[in-house]
């Protein structure tokens, strides 16, 4: 039962981190609300557009690259899903491990050169 | 594990997909690092080579007496079952690649005509997988191969609309499709765990009647209702119509033919494998015998609703759609009357037959609607006056999928139905509706050819059929024909070189 | 005792004792925080040959940053019209929670950690992902041009240099064959310090990690001379100041991380003779000189260019991560086995 | 406190697949769809690890499973991600009614 | 040689077919004459075999049979049953005296409706080349020993047919061809049911084999057939066929077709493709299920008389000539009905007589009608009139033909009705009396038409009329000699027919 403690004890601290990292913020706004003074007028609440008057909506269309970035990130970051346990587990799995990983992440290389020669990693 | 285990696996088993692999590989370095003026259709012959060489060992393995091949701790299986249906999928997909090589869309493919062709292949490496793979996981992993290659490959055509649409809405079903297997694959993991089928199977066969049966049933459930969707038989056909009309015709082919069959082989494997033997509740010994009015029920469903609706359609490509929805109902009837002396094998002769005639009618319809990017049923007006071989080919392909005596599609038939009516408990019902929803097709089927023979031509432009279609369109029809005519060809040979039904059930070798 | 709390069944007690620790680890880095920022800006100040703060709390400045933030506790808050409203409160919550969760697995000492999670290395990396969610949110609720090209910029940026980040403590994975921060540091006891022997790795690291902080040369998301002030143009006050707050208590985490990776954690250098210093100590000096190497790259480089910036980090850092990944993994193969 | 029992994490990813089934199946926001699919997928996680923890027979492989479930999650919302744009661009919506051009 | 006899008897115009792949379709007198040539292989051999069949050898000698392919998994059969429960399917060909006339009848009509074909406006090279494939259909369809086989050869005619229905009729020609189709198709798709229950049941496709397993009394043998069960089956039977035939209730694609299609392929529909139902029905149904026959007679004989009358009412107030002889033929083929029904030699004996005086009696009619059309360009009777004076023979001819339908004695019309009246006297006699009516109604609506034709004022017509001539006169001749002879020398169809009767007789143990 110890060790079952021990680890629910463990994620206890991360909750209580959780809550206490809410709680900052929150506490520290409302107290400064009773601090700060608080005069609206429509000036202070436009939008900042350096001093001009605000001009289209400014949701503008991005460049698609911001998502083609995004769509990089999961794909390479969930590669790591596969290499983390990899790694830990290394020593056990040896040889057959390892070049099954290297077929892996030369696949995912490819697909790297593929993004790479299309342009994509180019910014703008 | 150290090397000599690693050299111990006969890899040589798995040379028809290390082959793939290894071309896919290929065209996408040649794709990216070729001169951009090349002309990318070098790929298009290299690919359909790779597949025709994957082909060769599919069939060298044929000669094993070996039994079945197991390789990576069981997951990896290289039975009877396998062997088949892999030399399906692969001659599926060498005439699709056939297709895609003389694709040309109105608006060009540009660069993306390289990756049409690796995509392809990956989608095959896929549906290989599927094949022989005794485990959750692989299974699962090929089937997602699969899936996202098409998803791919039907929104192709990226400046076209309709090919866009078609994308997202396969990727939403799919996607759902996708959550709804794997949720259902999950309770079966839990309530045996373990991913490997046939150690699931040992489980199963094992666990007492009331015993769990609530889950594993629903398990069941959304398994089959998942992979439906990919079947494409009604009601989780909605996709299927709207997916085969947007994407490019080639991927349509792939998808009305070597996805759906690969959709059947991972049913066979599933249902079969895991709940054959699983008792179930009220004293019934076998799940699957104890749900199969429920896979009767769709299969009806499918039939009625595909063959219906395909009368109304005016694209043919919809019409196509709808009418595979009902060659699914077809084959669901078999897979429903669970008729083991036949099941498998007259789930391969008409997968066979449908990959022929499907694949022969979609390339006919590809070089007629390639020019005007529709596919209205009046583009086929007159065709008999501009091409008389072209026309007479595609009613071959009409007559074989109306499943008219003399063509393969006939034999196919008859073997689902013969198959329905010996199994035990009579499936004469299914039977019947197979064979008047059959009529009904008629209908459309023959509508086509009225366009073709009776009315007159819109223009009398000759009509330029690309060396890849001619092939594409004779292979089939020969094959249609010689199927129909001699199906001890093919039914020989398959009785002769595999033995599915020890093997399927054949723990390890 | 402490052990004793942890080996209980866990209940209310149990989380208001830990309540209390965790306050007060959050007081710590508050100060951390406060002098933090007074010393970057002294450093930078005498890099640059210039005083810095020299007038608040006597001549070394040392209530500056405290003015700074009553300053900023008593400034109106000012919430656009054309804001999302929720969002844009919700934002610099979003991205100063994840910063201060990440403290909890820490190591500071073998006896000074909070939580010692198994897999305390992803944690901090899953963690860690959150704030750009946050960094995101602030710049769309805005419904400001600048803050919006902000938030993608930084989104943008922070993700392009997570993977290489994530990939380069692959390596340290290897060597240490856990995920669990303590077993790291133990290993290192066993061998040697990982920033011999993955140097390679500490190099990818560290630029990721100042990459991932936005802070110069890699702080284009908030460049002033082009986007005004990023993300956060529209926040002024507490909300701001929770933003910035953020930003240096990733710079204590990470500093302690590569600490903990890298340099050995709590452990003496040099073998055994010198543990009788206390690990706390090492630990400190260690992670002070991690920050010191921060402050003195803010203030050597220049920013880079946008374009620099994403191929850099997807052209060399992720294929020399994924290399040494390998290099290291065969290596261990051939002789370590 | 004690462990959680293994119908409590069952239902909670029950409940987790319908939600994201009912929102997969009703929303018009395509982009809000693919994230219910997501939302689906990471119930059978849920599903998988609970059940590789407390199963009948508690093995490894259900943690082995949900890591290539993830994966594929991810790569399936790559794809619809760029599907999305691709149509997008062309359409100027990501609105699923408004996606007919496919009809007879 | 003897073995590929029957093969190549049935596939013999296939070598047309290749021939005319090869022929530019510009060629119209080359393409005409190819057609017109393919056809007489199939005639010289089927000449043969009954020349020698009178001659006294066994037609045995024709049978050829080789495995086709077969169904199932047989290795596990044999695990789980110790026996193969499915026999191959084989490729058997084999003839009686029954199937031996129905086929000289196909050979005869074909190449004469081959001649007829001169009339064929467009295509010919189509046009023949599913002509040939109708014949080796039909041809196929008698000589078939086993289901299978015959399911084959009986769809292999309804593609043609659909094709020459749809491309080369009249008016409303695609609607004509779409009810064949699906009526057809319907018919076929009952047949396939039926054949495949027979399967199922029995293990094998072999006809003889199947008759012999029902008779046997064993009802293991035959997978535990309840009696019930047999009697839906024969009514499976009964619909598939009757559609074909047609029954009444079934009949009204076949009045499109007869009108809608071109002539030279109504004689062949009219000659042959109708008389399928019947041989169906005989072959089957009294073959496969002579007991529960026995229970429907009754309902075949009202099923007959119905035919008889209605066809005969109708046909009196069509005012096209060719509904009058669509209309005629439903009423005749009550006869066959009828026929079948009473169950009694005479009966039975009258209605193959029927089935093969109809189909040259239908030809004949059918092939004038074509003449006369391709001269005046109509077929209503009111606007014809005079015909007698601007084409003296074909009027001739006319009248000719509608005696031979009406049965006037010397004919074959005659023979038939009265046997198969003879027959069902001898059972029913009430119902056969009522009967009778139809045959008066059959003269009177005949007269009406022909004489409405041919006397009366004569109409305008476009050009110059020319009468019959050249080659139109073959078929007319030939067909009326086989009327007269069958007519006035009954025994050079009965000798043949004998073994086969009796066999049926046996049977049903009358």
């Amino acid at each position: 039962m110890n060790l079952l403690n021990l680890y629910q004890n463990n994620y206890l601290i991360v909750v209580v981190f959780l809550a206490l990292g809410v709680l900052l913020p929150v506490v520290a706004l409302a107290i400064g609300r009773l601090l700060r003074p608080h005069k609206p007028s429509a000036a202070k609440q436009t939008t900042y557009e350096s001093g001009i008057d605000p001009f289209h909506d400014s949701r503008v269309q991005f460049n698609v690259r911001y998502y083609i970035f995004a769509l990089l990130f999961v794909i390479f970051d969930v590669e790591t899903v596969f290499l983390y346990p990899w790694a830990v587990a290394y020593e056990k799995l040896g040889i057959f491990a390892l070049i099954e990983m290297l077929i892996f992440v030369v696949m995912l290389l490819i697909g790297l050169i593929y993004a790479w020669k299309k342009k994509v990693l180019k910014w703008i | 594990m150290d090397l000599d285990t690693l050299l111990s696996f006969e890899w040589g088993a798995m040379a028809p997909e290390f082959i793939i692999l290894g071309v896919i590989t290929l065209l996408t370095l040649l794709d990216l690092f070729m001169p951009k003026d090349i002309d990318r259709r070098i790929l298009g012959w290299i690919g359909f080579a790779g597949i025709l060489a994957a082909i060769v060992f599919v069939v060298l393995s044929y000669f094993d007496e070996g039994g079945v091949t197991s390789i990576l701790f069981e997951t990896y299986r290289l039975d009877s079952f396998a062997k088949g249906f892999k030399l399906l999928l692969l001659a599926g997909s060498a005439l699709v690649m056939l297709m895609a090589v003389s694709y040309e869309p109105k608006e060009g493919l540009k660069e993306y005509r390289g990756e049409f062709y690796y995509l392809l292949l990956a989608g095959t490496l896929g549906t290989m997988f599927m094949a022989s793979s005794g485990d959750l996981i692989t299974l699962f992993v090929g089937l997602e191969l699969l899936s996202l290659s098409s998803y791919v490959l039907a929104g192709l055509r990226k400046k076209n609309l309709k090919s866009n649409e078609a994308a997202m809405k396969y990727v939403i079903n799919g996607g759902i499709a996708t959550a709804i297997t794997l949720f259902g694959m999950s309770y079966v993991y839990g309530l045996t765990g373990t991913t490997n089928l046939l150690e699931m199977q040992q489980v199963l066969m094992q666990t007492r009647a009331g015993d769990m049966q609530f889950l594993l049933m629903m398990a069941f459930v959304m398994m089959f209702v998942g992979l439906s969707f990919k079947l494409a038989t009604a009601p989780f056909h909605m996709w299927a119509p709207d997916v085969y009309q947007g994407s490019p015709t080639p991927v349509t082919a792939f998808l009305a033919v070597v996805s759906k069959t690969a959709g059947f082989v991972i049913i066979a494997r599933l249902f079969i494998t895991l709940f054959l033997m699983t008792p179930a509740a009220e004293g019934q010994n076998s799940m699957l015998f104890s749900l199969k009015d429920m896979i009767a029920i769709l299969a009806v469903v499918s039939m009625v609703v595909g063959n219906a609706v395909a009368l109304r359609q005016r694209n043919v490509k919809r019409m196509l759609a709808y009418s595979g929805i009902a060659h699914a109902g077809y084959l669901l009837v078999a897979i429903s009357s669970i008729n083991l002396l036949f099941l498998f094998e007259t789930m391969w002769f008409y997968l066979a037959a449908y990959l022929l005639m499907n694949i022969g009618a979609l390339a006919v319809l590809q070089v007629l609607t390639s020019k005007d990017d529709s596919e209205d049923l009046s583009q086929f007006a007159g065709l008999y006056r501009r091409s008389p071989v072209l026309a007479v080919l595609m009613s071959i392909f009409l007559l074989s999928l109306a499943g008219i005596p003399g063509t393969a599609g006939f034999i196919g038939k008859l073997g689902i139905f013969v198959g329905a009516i010996t199994e035990p408990s009579k499936a004469y019902v299914l039977a019947s509706v197979l064979i008047a929803t059959t009529v009904i097709s008629y209908f459309y089927y023959f509508g086509i050819m009225t366009q073709m023979f009776f009315r007159p031509a819109a223009s009398q432009e000759k009509i330029t059929v690309p060396v890849g279609i001619w092939i594409t369109v004779i292979l089939c029809a020969l094959g249609t024909i010689a199927l129909g005519i001699m199906p001890g060809l093919a039914l020989d040979f398959y009785n002769g070189n595999l033995d599915v039904l020890k093997d399927f059930f054949a723990p390890g070798r | 005792m402490v052990q004793n709390l942890l080996e209980s069944s866990p209940s209310w007690t149990n989380f208001f004792i830990f309540f209390g620790l965790a306050t007060a680890l959050l007081l710590a880095v508050l100060g951390f925080v406060t002098y933090g920022i007074l010393a970057e800006r002294k450093v930078m100040g005498f890099m640059q040959g210039r005083m810095g703060p020299n007038q608040v709390g006597g001549s070394w400045g040392l209530l500056q940053t405290v003015a700074d933030v009553l300053k900023l506790l008593i400034k109106e808050d000012t919430i656009p019209k054309d804001a999302d409203r929720p969002l844009y409160i919700l934002a610099p919550v979003i991205a100063f929670t994840p910063a201060f969760l990440v403290l909890a697995a820490i190591p500071f000492t073998d006896k000074f950690q909070f939580a010692d999670i198994g897999v305390g290395l992803l944690y901090y990396i899953a963690i860690s992902g959150i704030t750009t969610v946050g960094v995101v949110a602030a710049g769309w609720a805005s419904n400001n041009k600048y803050s919006l090209l902000g938030g993608m910029r930084a989104a943008a940026q922070m993700i392009s240099y997570e993977v290489p980040l994530v990939m380069s403590v692959i390596g340290v994975v290897l060597l240490a064959g856990s995920l669990n921060l303590n077993e790291i540091v133990a290993s290192q006891g066993e061998t040697t310090w990982f920033i011999l022997l993955q140097p390679v790795a500490f190099l990818i690291f560290m630029i990721a990690s100042v990459a991932e902080l936005n802070r110069t040369p890699f702080d284009l998301p908030e460049a002033e001379s082009e986007l005004v002030a990023g993300y956060h143009v529209e926040y002024s006050g507490f909300r701001w100041a929770f933003f910035m707050l953020a930003e240096y208590v990733y710079l204590f985490a990470m500093a302690s991380l590569t600490t903990v990776l890298f340099l050995g954690g709590w452990l003496a250098p040099f073998g055994g003779f010198l543990d009788f210093i206390p690990g706390a100590i090492w630990f400190a000096l260690k992670f002070s000189i991690v920050v010191f190497f921060l402050i003195w790259i803010r203030v050597t480089f220049p920013r880079l260019r946008a374009d620099q910036l994403m191929e850099f980090g997807w052209k060399v850092l992720l294929p020399l991560a994924l290399a040494n990944i390998f290099f290291t993994a065969i290596i261990k193969e051939l002789f370590f086995k | 406190m004690t462990t959680v029992p293994l119908s409590a994490y069952l239902v909670l990813a029950l409940i987790l697949f319908c939600i994201g089934l009912y929102g997969a199946l009703t929303k018009r926001n395509t982009v809000i769809v693919l994230i219910c699919i997501e939302l689906m997928l990471n119930a059978v996680n849920i599903n998988l690890v609970a059940f590789s923890k407390f199963g009948i027979n508690p093995s490894i492989t259900g943690q082995v499973f949900s890591l290539f479930t993830i994966t594929v999650a991810a790569a399936e919302a790559a794809v619809g991600l760029a599907i999305l744009i691709a149509l997008y661009r062309n359409r100027k919506t990501v609105n699923i009614d408004e996606m007919n051009t496919l009809k007879n | 040689m003897n073995n590929m006899f029957l093969t190549i008897l049935i596939f013999a115009p296939l070598l047309g077919v290749l021939a005319l792949l090869f022929i530019p379709k510009t060629n119209e007198k080359l393409i005409k004459l190819v057609g017109f040539a393919a056809t007489l292989p199939s005639l010289i051999f089927a000449i043969i075999a009954f020349w020698q069949y009178k001659a006294g050898a066994g037609l045995e000698q024709f049978a050829v049979k080789a495995e086709w392919f077969s169904f199932g998994n047989k290795e596990a059969m044999q695990n789980l049953y110790g026996i193969e429960l499915y026999q191959p399917i084989s490729y058997e060909l084999g003839i009686d005296g029954f199937s031996l006339v129905m086929i000289l009848l196909t050979a005869v009509l074909s190449t004469l409706a081959a001649i007829a074909s001169i009339h064929i406006k467009k295509e010919w090279k189509g046009y023949f080349i599913l002509f040939l494939l109708l014949q080796i259909g039909m041809l196929g369809v008698f000589a078939s020993e086993n289901l299978l086989l015959f399911f084959f050869f009986f769809e292999l005619t309804l593609i043609p047919m659909f094709f020459l229905i749809g491309k080369w009729g009249y008016f409303e020609k695609e609607n004509a061809a779409y009810r064949f189709l699906i009526y057809n198709g319907l018919g076929s798709a009952i047949l396939l049911i039926v054949f495949v229950i027979l399967f199922a049941k029995t293990g094998t496709m072999n006809i003889a084999d199947i008759t012999y397993l029902f008779h046997s009394g064993n009802d293991a043998l035959i997978g535990g057939m309840t009696d019930d069960f047999r009697l839906g089956m024969l009514i499976a039977l009964l619909v598939a066929f009757g559609i074909k035939l047609p029954i009444v209730p079934l009949h009204s694609w076949m009045l499109k077709v007869h009108v809608q299609a071109p002539p030279s392929i109504v004689m062949l529909h009219a000659g042959v493709l109708l008389k399928i139902g019947a041989f169906g029905l005989i072959r089957f149904g009294v073959g496969i299920f002579p007991e529960q026959f026995g229970q429907l007679a009754f309902v075949l004989a009202i099923l007959g008389v119905v035919n008889l009358l209605y066809g005969a009412f109708l046909a009196l107030i069509q005012t096209d000539f060719k509904m009058v002889l669509a209309y005629s033929s439903i009423s005749h083929m009550g006869i066959v009905l009828i026929g079948l029904a009473s169950m009694n030699e005479a009966g039975v004996q009258g209605a193959i007589f029927q089935v093969v005086s109809h189909g040259f009696i239908a030809a004949l009619l059918f092939f004038l009608i074509g003449v006369m059309h391709e001269r005046v360009g109509t077929t209503s009777i009111e606007k014809l009139g005079g015909l007698a004076k601007v084409m003296p023979l074909t009027a001739g001819f006319f009248l000719v033909g509608a005696m031979a339908s009406l049965g006037l004695p010397g004919m074959s019309g005659f023979v038939s009705e009265f046997l198969a009246f003879l027959g069902l006297f001898n059972e029913m006699p009430v119902v056969a009396a009522v009967g009778t009516l139809g045959i008066i109604l059959t003269a009177a609506y005949l007269l009406r038409a022909v004489m409405g034709m041919t006397f009366g004022k004569t109409p305008v017509y476009g050009e110059k009329v020319v009468d019959i001539r050249g080659v139109e006169f073959i078929p007319v001749v030939a067909m009326l000699f086989f009327i007269v002879l069958i007519g006035v020398y009954p025994s050079i169809l009965a000798e043949p027919l004998q073994a086969t009767i009796e066999a049926i007789i046996l049977g049903i143990g009358g």
